[in-house]
């Protein structure tokens, strides 16, 4: 725990000392491959949970280091594909030169913000850390050089915080709740763990409903999630990455560390019924309005929606499988949103300003990324050579135990939103006007960006196709560690 | 201690809050805004003292000392400071509430909530004041939410937040109070975020290139301090 | 043995039937003669005409290709292999090559209208693939109307076998005029009416281009092609006719090999299809050729014939 | 070392060679060398022939060889079987995959971009692998796997030619029609789950009837799509002419095939459906045979005439299922045995002849360069190879006796025929009419295949790309030889087939009726050169035109032409509707300038079942957009502001 804390300062007073922009990177990627080596050291070696300070406030666990791991290698590959894409956007002026310090502060502030929230044992310190998150965010929204970036921040923490503060609300109770059956009150969740069967369930039931608005808003879940397609719209496309591939996860993560408390005592029958309805909602919002979308990231947001929806729906099944499946999901989504970002951007790029319909030869200008893009969107529809396909499938078959009604609307939702993916990307990429000669200049793919797509697509394949043995092992020390 | 009608207090006091609430959602001038905001942080801060005084626990004292300082001091010369740069004297136009329909929907708001937690009060054993007072704290921190998509300007949304702030911890201080490390950190957090929202408020009304000039000399303050 | 009687049979079968048709050929173009008050020719003028064709130089057209050369020679074999199908004379105990399914003689029939509606289009004038367009649109819409009344007989005598379906009727003792027998003689003399483009469907004696439809596929043939084509029309209209006349009076039909029961059977199966030509050219010269389009109700008719014969079967059983 | 592993040995071989086959191009994505492909293409055909003489042995001793090829997490695993069923369905695609390997030698050399080359030798190859592991598979999660494989591949396969705005209308469309095939089965497979337990295909006879009757239209619905039964035909003739010819050969030849390997392992291992599936699935059949003949009437363009013709076939073979199922419910053991065969052997004979026609077709477009027949002629001289294996292949669609796609039909008949004495006099009524449809089917289909044939090869070249139109090249011809063979062996050794495999069937032996045909034909040719001895030469002149001079190509017979009186006597079925537009000079609307006027076919389903449901999803997700475009926060804090209120009311009175 504590070399985090060094190895965080350390990057974050290094990148305010530093003045070219390639120190900055650097330091970044530094830092983002330290610590996911750690992580990997601690998930390997480590025998967890370990529990730190005295009252027990931070601890590390499976399902922390897990996300923990996820955080740092999307963080590493943003990095990475960072350094080519600020030179491309300061070149455009698209952001100011004297602003970079201040963006690659909070840059790195954020997955480390992440990083405690994840290992924060007590709820409350962890709703402390995901505000937190919040904020940092919207700074790193707020930056670039456009005047709508900053209503949309202001816009998004609006939403967040005051969600959040509703979540708050929930704790309180919970604390009251404690406070009354077992004298003193805790937050800490190992210890709630074991308290929560005795308390009275209707009260409890209302307060996970409480901390559940907070957290659903945090990973978009739909009529909270209204802030996160303009967000990813305007954001850089290193920002939206973050704020897809990861930030989702820690609201999805706090809902499941709520629901691991509530699983087996009486009110799970009423959570689960809303999360049901939450998550079918969801679904169905986000795979309509793909349809009509004009700009690919905002149509890659819907599909992040759709796909917490589904994450939503997989965790009120409740059995350990599907919670298997679940966990398998987010890194899978991960891993996917980052490319089909990362592809866009350069795409948007190559025809700035143009919306969907109207772009042309756009497999001719940008071969490599628009392969990055088609691949990103079959794993993301579940097709079969890839990850998402498994998990799918998985959370299927559970939800056929539980009803039959629920798996049928389910299904059809898929098939709408599959439907979707191929309308868009029929209108992206078959428009072809001018022949050879007077194409448009071809934008310089650097390295930088296209080292972490291949990376991402290499992960997706193996993903697909062979689950490793240790991600096996930890997933399943995940689930029954949750209680579930 | 003397054992004067402590409850007839805070129902007073509870009164005084709503007034300030209703306040805030019906006035146009911004800067009485502000001082609403700073009276009813105040009267929040008297509540918490009083508490205190009732069940004398530590923690309650140093929670309203700290809410006077940041609530009724600190956050409001912040807002005062950063209105002064965006020049703006009133918030006029209302946006899906009239004034006068807000005002309704709150009060129908405070009932309905208060009817709804009837339910829970009984295995919570929340008697009398306690149970009013957790119900208003949860309507009032309705009310900042109707504050904050009924009125147009930016600045006036963060008013709106605060006063949200405020009904949590109102409450906090009656169903429960947290350990206070974490009511430490969530006080400097509302501050953090304060500070965001006033400079993006700010940064919505005046032209784009004002707006990163007024962050730079920002960004130094802020390399100053740390 | 009586692998050695099935190959006796092909063989006089095959010659029998390619011997008498042209002269029923004759015989109808005589009858409508003096239908219509002339002589006509002599009886055994379709084996002059055959003979003439065969000496005749042959011209082909210098669009066509090898299809205008080869349609001929199938169109002759496919109607050998048909009349193998169809016993004349007597009936060999069913072989194991399974010959005589109707649904195998029926499609014999339709490579051989294949080839020649090909090998009309293949000159690449209008005559001949009008010719060929409108012999597809009738079989198209008539085809189905055969198989409907073949279902019905295979319904009534319930075996779909050609060889066993007369040695029912031979043996069977329907009385004659039994309504099962009468529909059916209705349907099969309609089918060979259309098979063979008799009057109502089609004109073989003009060669006026609008009329003709039959005629219109054999224009571009010549010599000895035309000969062939010639033969190959007059052996189906015999084995229409034998289809006829052996299921509704099969007198003459004999099923055991005797030398004197072949020359009678033989006989009997000529005076036999000569009362049916006679019959086909007084209606042939009685009737007028109908519009195209007017012909899909002449076939709805069989059809609705057929379907009376499988409820008249099912409800009578 | 027994027969079994003998051949599973095989397998493996075979399916090693063809992966290895689809990798090697991708390996190599840019370079255009020649030598790249051919070697991919030589390896995917011995793979071919070594998965042929691996199931041969299974079809013949009815081994059933069971084997677990990977397991991702414990219970998603790929396990397979090969039953008689699945290794006959094995030989069907090893075979045409096998001519169409030979063909697309040289066919994928026409192409222009290298990427695009090496990229559908690699697509096919893997095309051919998730079908023989859809057909082998016996756990559901496998079954799902390839089949979904099987549809994306085909989907890159179709989306080749991206450029053309039509293929972006096909793969649209083709793409969401897999999506929701997957979907029933899906909705099947999870039903049989929950009953049968297992996740294998295992047989669930003793059910409640409600459940088997769900997951028997379910599954139906779900194969009927991919096979292109007529509700759910519509992608077909959209995806087969954007394909490129040998794609489109693979898709319609064997592709469609799988679906109908889907339905009859259903039908035949997993649940009997009851008496009205058999009437369902006969109603399904005599309807897509007669709609896909039908609309195959009105086409022009020679693929689409295929694909029509495609979804003919399929309606013939669930004709020989349906049957299958209404006997054995009767328990008639003897003709449903014929029925089963009989669609079984015309799923394969369609898949060779089909597969040929593909090929003969894209070398015809090929050397043409136009889909169109109204724009061909002639090419009887300058293709004769072509020309004679497309006849070949028309002459065996349209059933015709010497070759198989007669002797399939025969069977069916015979069913039809036989089932006459034995069933209730309303079903007797039923078998009847469907009994009549089947026959005009068959009629129009050969009247359609002699246009086509017709129009496309012979007579004069109606324009100049037909005019200059040169024989393809050897591969090109070798590729659909195979199938034409097949075409002519099947048909002639069907009975020997048939009694080889130990079923004693009432057909025809062509074996001995060919025979005699040639013995008679020698001797009709002797007899004819002697009696024929003539002074003159054959003459080549003028064809006869009533006296006209020269024969120009304007005056031949059109394909629209050709099969207008057959469209006339179908027109309600075809419910053309024709617009006019005209341009007056004046303002009065009296004088008349020009004008424009057009027969235009309307698109029955297309316009009432596809359109509407797309119009309205469109819609709906525009409205919704609409409501989610605005960057205010105002709105969105509303819609939280009133969900946190219900949440909290509903929450306080109901838990």
């Amino acid at each position: 725990m504590l070399i985090y804390c060094v190895i965080g300062v350390a990057a974050l007073i290094s990148i305010l000392l530093s003045k070219s922009h390639n120190s900055m990177t650097v330091i970044s990627v530094l830092q983002s491959s330290l610590s996911l080596g750690v992580t990997a050291y601690f998930i390997l070696y480590r025998s967890l949970p370990v529990y730190y300070l005295s009252n027990r406030y931070f601890f590390m666990d499976h399902l922390g280091l897990y996300e923990t791991l996820i955080t740092w290698l999307i963080f590493l590959l943003t990095s990475i594909y960072a350094s080519g894409y600020m030179k491309h956007l300061i070149v455009l002026n698209r952001f100011k030169k004297e602003n970079l310090k201040m963006f690659y502060f909070a840059f790195n502030l954020l997955p480390i913000n992440i990083m405690f929230a994840f290992f924060s044992n007590n709820l409350a310190l962890f709703w402390v850390f995901t505000e937190l998150t919040t904020l940092v965010s919207a700074v790193l929204i707020v930056l670039p050089n456009a005047k709508d970036n900053i209503i949309i921040a202001l816009n998004y923490i609006f939403i967040a915080s005051t969600a959040m503060l509703f979540s708050f609300i929930g704790l309180i109770l919970l604390f009251g709740l404690t406070k009354n059956s077992t004298g003193t009150g805790t937050l800490n969740w190992d210890s709630l763990l074991s308290i929560v069967p005795s308390i009275s369930s209707s009260v409890l039931a209302l307060s996970i409903i409480f901390i559940f608005i907070g957290f659903a808003t945090k990973s978009g879940i739909a009529p909270f999630h209204t802030w996160l397609p303009h967000a990813h719209a305007k954001a850089p496309s290193i920002v939206s990455t973050l704020l897809s591939a990861v930030l989702l996860n820690v609201g999805i993560y706090g809902i499941i560390r709520v629901y691991a408390l509530v699983v087996h005592t009486p009110a799970a029958r009423i959570i689960s019924v809303i999360f049901f309805i939450f998550g079918l909602f969801t679904i169905a919002v986000a795979a309509l309005t793909m349809f009509s979308q004009k700009t690919i990231k905002k149509f890659i947001a819907y599909s992040s929606i759709e796909n917490m929806g589904l994450i939503l729906v997989g965790i009120a099944i409740g059995t350990p499988l599907a919670m298997f499946w679940i966990l398998f999901h987010t890194l899978a989504h991960s891993i996917s949103k980052a490319l089909l970002f990362f592809s866009a951007e350069v795409i948007q790029e190559q025809h700035e300003g143009l919306i969907i319909g109207e772009m042309s030869d756009v497999l001719r200008l940008q071969p490599f990324s628009s392969f990055c893009l088609i691949i990103g969107s079959l794993t993301v529809i579940g097709i079969p050579l890839f990850p998402v396909f498994l998990s799918k499938m998985g959370i299927v078959l559970e939800l056929a135990n539980v009803s039959y009604i629920l798996l049928s609307i389910s299904v059809i939702l898929f098939f709408i939103v599959a439907s979707a993916f191929s309308v868009v990307l029929m209108d992206i990429f078959s428009e072809k006007s001018s022949d050879d000669e007077d194409l448009p200049v071809r934008n310089a793919t650097p390295l930088t960006i296209v080292l972490p797509m291949v990376i991402l697509i290499a992960l997706i394949f193996i993903l697909g196709v062979f689950i490793p043995q240790n991600l096996n092992d930890l997933l399943i020390k995940i689930v029954s560690q949750l209680g579930i | 201690m003397i054992n004067f009608p402590y409850e007839g207090i805070l129902s007073a006091l509870f009164v005084l809050v709503l007034v300030t609430a209703a306040f805030i959602l019906t006035r146009r001038n911004i800067l009485s805004l502000f001082t609403n905001y700073a009276m009813q942080s105040l009267f929040i801060a008297i509540i918490a003292l009083i508490l205190f005084l009732k069940e004398n626990s530590v923690t309650l004292l140093v929670l309203s000392i700290l809410t006077f300082a940041t609530r009724v001091l600190i956050i409001p010369y912040v807002i005062k400071k950063i209105q002064k740069l965006m020049r703006i004297r009133r918030d006029v136009s209302f946006h899906y509430l009239t004034p006068i329909s807000s005002l309704i929907v709150s009060i129908v708001l405070i009932i309905s909530i208060y009817y709804s937690f009837y339910k829970f009060a009984a295995n919570l054993s929340l008697a009398g004041v306690s149970y009013l007072g957790s119900t208003l704290g949860i309507s009032l921190t309705f009310i900042g939410m109707l504050v904050i998509f009924s009125r147009k300007k930016a600045i006036t949304k963060i008013v709106g937040y605060l006063v949200m702030e405020n009904g949590v911890l109102l409450f906090s201080l009656f169903f429960s109070e947290l350990p206070l490390i974490v009511e430490i950190l969530i006080i400097l957090d509302l501050i953090m975020l304060i500070l965001i929202a006033a400079i993006l408020a700010f940064g919505i009304d005046s032209t784009l290139e004002e707006f990163h000039q007024k962050i730079n000399p920002l960004q130094k303050w802020v390399k100053e301090k740390f | 043995m009586n692998d050695s009687t099935f190959v006796f049979y092909i063989i006089f079968n095959l010659f029998f039937a390619v011997i008498i048709s042209p002269f029923f050929m004759s015989l109808i173009k005589k009858v409508k003669a003096y239908c219509q008050g002339r002589k006509g020719p002599q009886l055994f003028q379709t084996y002059y005409n055959l003979m003439k064709l065969m000496k005749k130089e042959v011209v082909y057209s210098s669009t066509s290709s090898n299809i205008m050369r080869i349609t001929p020679y199938i169109n002759i074999v496919v109607i050998l292999l048909s009349s193998i199908c169809v016993p004349l004379v007597f009936i060999p105990q069913s072989s194991g090559s399974g010959f005589g399914n109707i649904i195998l003689f029926l499609y014999l029939l339709a490579l051989a209208k294949f080839f020649m509606a090909l090998s009309g289009l293949d000159a690449g004038s209008t005559f001949g693939s009008m010719g060929s367009s409108r012999e597809m649109t009738i079989s198209a819409v008539f085809e189905p109307v055969i198989i409907i009344v073949f279902a019905a007989l295979a319904f009534v005598m319930n075996t779909a076998d050609i060889y066993r379906m007369f040695t029912n009727s031979v043996n069977s003792s329907m009385p004659f005029l039994n309504p099962i027998k009468f529909l059916n003689s209705i349907s099969l003399f309609i089918i060979l009416i259309v098979e063979t483009s008799r009057c109502p469907v089609d004109n073989p004696e003009t060669h006026l281009e609008l009329t003709m439809i039959h005629e219109a596929m054999l224009l571009e043939n010549t010599g000895k092609n035309l000969a062939l084509m010639e033969l190959s029309h007059a052996i189906k209209q015999t084995l229409l006719m034998a289809l006829l006349i052996n299921l509704i009076i099969p007198y003459g039909l004999i099923t055991t090999l005797t030398f004197t029961g072949v020359i009678l059977g033989a006989f009997s199966f000529f005076v036999k299809a000569s009362i049916v030509s006679v019959i086909v050219g007084v209606l042939e010269s009685s009737i007028a050729k109908s519009r195209l389009f007017r012909l899909p109700i002449l076939f709805m008719m069989v059809f609705f014939f057929s379907f009376l014969t499988i409820l008249f079967e099912v409800f009578l059983k | 070392m027994s027969l079994d592993t003998v051949s599973l040995n095989l397998f493996i071989a075979g399916m090693v060679f063809l992966l290895s086959a689809a990798v090697l191009p991708l390996l190599f994505l840019r370079n255009g060398k020649r030598m790249l492909r051919y070697s991919s293409l030589i390896s995917a055909f011995i793979s071919c022939l070594l998965v042929v003489c691996a199931s041969l042995p299974v079809v013949v001793y009815n081994l059933k060889i069971r084997f677990v090829i990977y397991t991702i997490t414990y219970f998603f695993s790929i396990t397979c079987m090969i039953d008689r069923l699945s290794a006959f369905f094995i030989i069907l695609i090893a075979v045409v995959s096998l001519s169409v390997i030979i063909y697309s030698f040289s066919y994928i050399e026409h192409m222009i971009e290298n990427i695009k080359k090496n990229m559908i030798v690699c697509l096919i190859c893997f095309f051919i692998v998730s079908m023989i592991m859809v057909v082998i598979s016996l756990n559901m999660f496998a079954f799902l796997f390839f089949w979904e494989i099987m549809s994306i591949t085909s989907f890159f396969l179709v989306m080749s030619e991206y450029e053309k705005a039509e293929t972006k209308k096909a793969g649209l469309f083709y793409f969401i029609m897999t999506q929701l095939s997957t979907l029933f089965l899906i909705f099947g497979f999870m039903a049989i789950a929950n009953i049968s337990g297992s996740y294998n295909f295992e047989n669930l006879d003793g059910v409640s009837s409600i459940a088997v009757n769900f997951i028997f239209v379910s599954l139906f619905i779900g194969f009927g799509i991919k096979a292109g039964i007529v509700p759910f035909h519509k992608w077909l003739p959209y995806a087969h002419p954007a394909s490129p010819s040998n794609v489109s050969a693979l898709m319609s030849g064997v592709m469609i095939k799988v679906a109908v390997y889907g339905i009859v392992r259903y039908v035949v291992d997993i649940a009997q459906p009851p008496l009205w599936g058999g009437i369902f699935i006969l109603i399904m059949g005599t309807i897509s045979a007669l709609l896909g003949v039908i609309y195959a009437l009105k086409e022009h363009d020679i693929k689409r005439l295929l694909a029509y013709h495609s979804i003919e076939n399929i309606g013939i073979i669930l004709l020989g299922v349906g049957l299958f199922v209404i006997f054995t419910n009767y328990n008639l053991t003897a003709l449903a045995t014929l029925s089963i065969l009989g669609a079984l052997f015309h799923t394969i004979n369609h898949a060779i002849f089909k597969s040929l026609l593909f090929m003969a077709a894209g070398s015809v477009v090929q050397a043409t360069g136009t889909r169109n027949i109204e724009e061909m002629g002639g090419l009887v001289k300058r293709m004769p190879f072509t020309s004679s294996l497309f006849l070949v292949g028309a002459v065996s669609i349209s059933a015709l006796p010497p070759f198989n796609g007669f002797v399939s039909e025969l069977m069916i008949f015979l069913g039809f025929f036989q089932s006459g004495a034995l069933l209730s006099p309303i079903l007797e009524i039923l078998m009847f009419t469907c009994l009549s449809l089947f026959a005009l089917t068959s009629s129009l289909a050969a009247a359609c295949f002699v246009k086509a044939f017709g129009i496309t090869f012979l007579a004069m070249p109606r324009s100049d790309h037909s005019k200059n139109a040169v024989e393809v090249k050897m591969p090109m011809l070798i590729g659909p030889a195979i199938p034409a063979v097949l075409c002519v062996v099947l048909g002639v050794f069907s009975s020997r087939i048939f009694t080889f495999l130990g079923f004693d069937l009432p057909i025809p032996d062509l074996l001995v009726i060919s025979s005699i045909a040639i013995i008679s034909a020698i001797a009709v040719i002797i007899i004819v050169k002697i009696s024929g001895r003539t002074k003159y030469p054959v003459r080549i002149d003028e064809t006869w035109g009533c006296g006209i001079l020269s024969q120009n190509p304007k005056m031949e017979y059109t394909a629209s032409g050709f099969s207008e009186p057959i469209m006339d006597i179908f027109k309600p079925v075809y419910r053309t509707h024709t617009h006019i537009e005209k341009e007056y000079s004046d303002k009065h609307n009296t004088l008349f300038q020009k004008g424009f006027a057009e027969i235009r076919l309307f698109e029955i389903f297309e316009e009432y079942l596809y359109m509407p449901i797309a119009r309205f999803v469109m819609k709906i997700s525009a409205d919704l957009a609409k409501i989610q475009n605005v960057i205010e926060p105002d709105s969105y804090i509303l819609y939280t502001f009133v969900t946190f209120l219900l949440l909290l009311i509903i929450g306080g009175w109901f838990i």
